[in-house]
């Protein structure tokens, strides 16, 4: 049991990046458009997720040092400041979203505009950085968001043909009605999305907020190959619940109320309040996910003390950014600026971040004056040299595509 | 003098010819005591057109890398070339190399 | 008696596509445009349908109903205004204005009373408000496969 | 006898600088070097950190903005960057420790203004939470 409540960094990290209130959305609306067809770029984002995240934590693990550390030393301080201020737009957009995720959920339950929460929200997601033991705060919202395998259930009580899911998963093509440019732009997010930089962020910077050591990599491991396929199972639970129920009605998912409709037709009253509270626990932990991000990489980029170990007046400029973070994302959110659309835009600053983050991972995860004997095998080297070539194309295509297809419409 | 003075500084020969920038200066720790250790004096700077080559470290005979990253980065680092101090001069912002032809930059082991 | 509207509708519909075969460029867009107006609000229509279904069954709580057909309702008003700021080319496309609004008409009018109904409590008077709006669901689904 | 071979930027540039404490204290933005009278080759005697150090470095238009801001937030102290001679390191590793603390070495002085001015105004500022 203790060695079970280990995993819960990688199953907050992975629920903050594969369910957060951008991607609950973004999986149904490409389960009700395109079936299952695009199963696969999920497949392909866990796996290279898995790959780079086990990379920043036995990075951090062995050396106790985060990622945006190692981005500043091997881009240098050029380069690596092009990548701080994308990679933090980034993630402050998705804070800004999923602080308005979290409203939206209680929206949900109460039928009470989301605007009213707000800023009880963001005042909680702040107190909780402030105050709550880091272990705590992910077993919390770790265990909370596993609410969300309401969808599993829901998939299952809907009594699919499994057999033609696995049919549509397994040949992807672009369904009728659809152009090809649409497909490419929504494998294209879904990749970013399950890629997302703020997870390895979170993730390394976690793992040296745990303390783990060399002697700890077994954990490390153990959380990345739990947390990370969780997360994938979870985001093409809900397209094939989505794909079942919305698709054959020809409805358009816009709204996280639309997401939940398939699990409240199948699992009734109880299985919608449990997805509420799966809603709840995985925005409010992407919201303290992003946040922490943001002050992670600005201050690793900057040397500054950072971290929820040490006492606040010690790491002064670390929760003053974090502070300011929310502040800024709930006033965004306040603007009545729709939280699900703002993560779509975030996209184009992903694309640049995604490279600039991943190589020094690779670079420094085979380092030997780091690593010593933890450095990478061969297996891994070429699986992520294929990646970061795949991530490259990724960002290039990503910005052109954006524009063809108005984000997908 | 900052280690940015020296860092990107443009290297030209005597007769004037540009030979690069200063991607990385190569350090020594065998210079006078400092607290418990010998300071670290200069030994050497490497030369070359492309900044990011030099500073990701697969000029050291032990740093293998991914295969495909490390023949990348030392495709790049092909024309790096290395001056050692005692035939450098700095001259304002510029290091004026006493030799015509800069040497291989010799592995760190 | 709405349903004898929209199957009067679909006829008319399928007589526009068949018989009058004046593809102008501007004819063209505008077809798109009601073709994708019709989709977006048969969106609307099926989710409030498949809410109002829950609330049958005893499936959904109130609230969350309430936040869907609100939804539901927003979006439907807001292509419907959209559309109506289209200016129709010529008398074909007048036509086509007039059948959609029509259907654009009983689809809102439709959605705002299942969200007041459901807003008072009402739950049980869901499905039979959904089951009027079925036909209307039909003619848009029509429409939005004809002109796409 | 030769000592250590290290590359500036691959080894020094850009690492962790920690206390005695284990806490940050900075990055190494930049390092200084003395030229000795008799020609005998420079070495570094100091490391320099903030962000009036790391302006330098950046160079460009981005720099100079980063300079101009460092210089106005820092007065009326000085806007010399923070210094930590060589004689306080320790350990030269994947970070570089030094043998005093973060006051003791007084290189931070927007942290302690953030402490002063936001954190500690906030209940609870002074406590650990494990």
């Amino acid at each position: 049991m203790k060695g079970l409540l280990k995993v819960f960094l990688g199953v907050l990290t992975a629920i903050g990046g594969f369910v957060d209130i951008g991607d609950l959305v973004a999986n149904a609306v490409v389960g009700a458009r395109f079936g299952l067809s695009l199963a696969w770029v999920l497949v392909a984002g866990v796996v290279g997720i898995c790959l780079f995240a086990d990379m920043s934590g036995r990075v951090a693990a062995v050396t106790g040092r985060g990622t945006f550390d190692l981005v500043r030393e091997r881009l240098g301080p050029r380069a690596g400041l092009a990548n701080l201020v994308a990679s933090t737009f980034v993630t402050f957009l998705t804070l800004a979203a999923e602080i308005g995720g979290v409203a939206l959920a209680f929206e949900l339950a109460t039928s009470v505009s989301y605007l009213l929460f707000v800023p009880l929200v963001a005042f909680l997601v702040w107190f909780v950085i402030w105050r709550m033991p880091f272990e705590k705060m992910e077993q919390a919202f770790g265990l909370a968001g596993l609410c969300l395998l309401a969808f599993a259930v829901a998939l299952w009580q809907l009594g699919p043909d499994w057999g033609e899911l696995f049919r549509q998963a397994s040949h992807p093509s672009v369904p009728d009605g659809e152009g090809h440019p649409t497909y490419w732009f929504y494998a294209i997010s879904l990749f970013g999305a399950a890629m997302t930089p703020y997870e390895v962020f979170f993730f390394s910077s976690g793992a040296v907020e745990e303390g783990w050591t060399r002697k700890d990599l077994k954990t490390e491991r153990l959380n990345v190959y739990v947390g990370f396929p969780l997360g994938g199972v979870l985001s093409l639970a809900i397209a094939a619940t989505s794909a079942l129920v919305l698709l054959p009605q020809g409805i358009e998912v816009d709204h996280l109320d639309q997401v939940a409709l398939p699990t409240v037709l199948a699992l009734g009253k109880i299985g919608l309040a449990v997805l509420i509270v799966g809603f709840v626990a995985a925005t409010f932990g992407a919201a303290l996910e992003t946040a922490l991000s943001t002050g992670y990489s600005l201050a690793q980029y900057l040397g500054w003390q950072w971290g929820k170990r040490t006492a606040p007046k010690d790491a002064a400029r670390f929760h003053a950014v974090v502070l300011v973070a929310v502040v800024l994302g709930a006033m965004l959110v306040l603007t009545t600026l729709d939280p699900v659309k703002v993560t779509e835009y975030s996209l184009v600053f992903s694309a640049i971040a995604l490279p600039l983050t991943y190589f020094p991972i690779l670079v420094v995860a085979n380092d030997p004056e780091y690593m010593a004997e933890s450095a990478n095998g061969r297996v891994v080297n070429a699986l992520a040299t294929g990646y970061l070539v795949l991530l490259t194309v990724v960002a290039l295509a990503a910005i052109p595509l954006m524009i063809a297809t108005k984000a997908g419409q | 003098m900052r280690g940015s003075d020296l860092l990107g500084a443009p290297v030209v020969s005597r007769s004037g010819a540009a030979l690069g920038r200063v991607l990385d200066v190569r350090l020594v720790q065998d210079g006078p005591l400092l607290g418990a250790f010998a300071a670290m004096r200069v030994e050497g700077l490497v030369v070359g057109h492309r900044r990011t080559s030099a500073r990701l470290g697969y000029d050291r005979v032990e740093a293998h890398g991914p295969w495909l990253v490390a023949t990348v980065v030392r495709w790049l680092a092909r024309d790096n070339r290395y001056l050692p101090w005692e035939q450098a001069s700095l001259e304002g912002h510029r290091v004026v190399s006493g030799l015509d032809e800069l040497l291989r930059v010799p592995f760190i082991t | 008696m709405k349903r004898a509207v929209a199957i009067l509708t679909a006829t008319l519909v399928t007589g526009m596509v068949t018989g009058c075969v004046s593809p102008s460029r501007t004819d063209r867009d505008y077809e798109l445009k009601a073709g994708n107006t019709a989709k977006a609000v048969a969106s609307s229509v099926a989710t409030a349908i498949l809410g109002a279904d829950a609330a049958g069954r005893h499936k959904a709580t109130g609230p969350y109903l309430s936040v869907l057909l609100g939804m539901a309702e927003k979006d439907a008003l807001a292509v419907q205004s959209t559309f109506d700021s289209v200016q129709p080319p010529d008398a074909t496309a007048d036509r086509l204005r007039g059948t959609v609004d029509d259907l654009l008409g009983s689809a809102t009018t439709g959605l705002t009373e299942m969200r007041i109904v459901c807003r008072r409590g009402e739950l049980d008077k869901l499905p039979a408000l959904a089951d009027r709006l079925r036909s209307t669901l039909d003619g848009l689904r029509f429409l939005a496969d004809h002109f796409q | 006898m030769t000592g250590r071979v290290r590359d500036l930027a691959l080894h020094l540039l850009d690492r962790q600088v920690v206390d005695t404490e284990g806490k940050a204290v900075g990055n190494v933005d930049d390092v200084e070097l003395v030229v000795p009278e008799d020609g005998s080759p420079p070495y570094v005697v100091a490391i320099l950190t903030g962000p009036q150090a790391l302006a330098r470095r950046l160079g460009g238009l981005l720099g100079q903005w980063l300079g101009f801001w460092s210089h106005a937030l820092s007065r009326p102290d000085s806007s010399e960057p923070g210094r930590i001679p060589m004689e306080l390191v320790t350990d030269i590793d994947t970070q570089i420790t030094v043998a005093r603390t973060r006051q003791e070495l007084g290189v931070h002085r927007n942290e302690d203004r953030a402490r002063q001015y936001l954190i500690l105004r906030i209940p609870g500022a002074r406590h650990a939470r494990q």
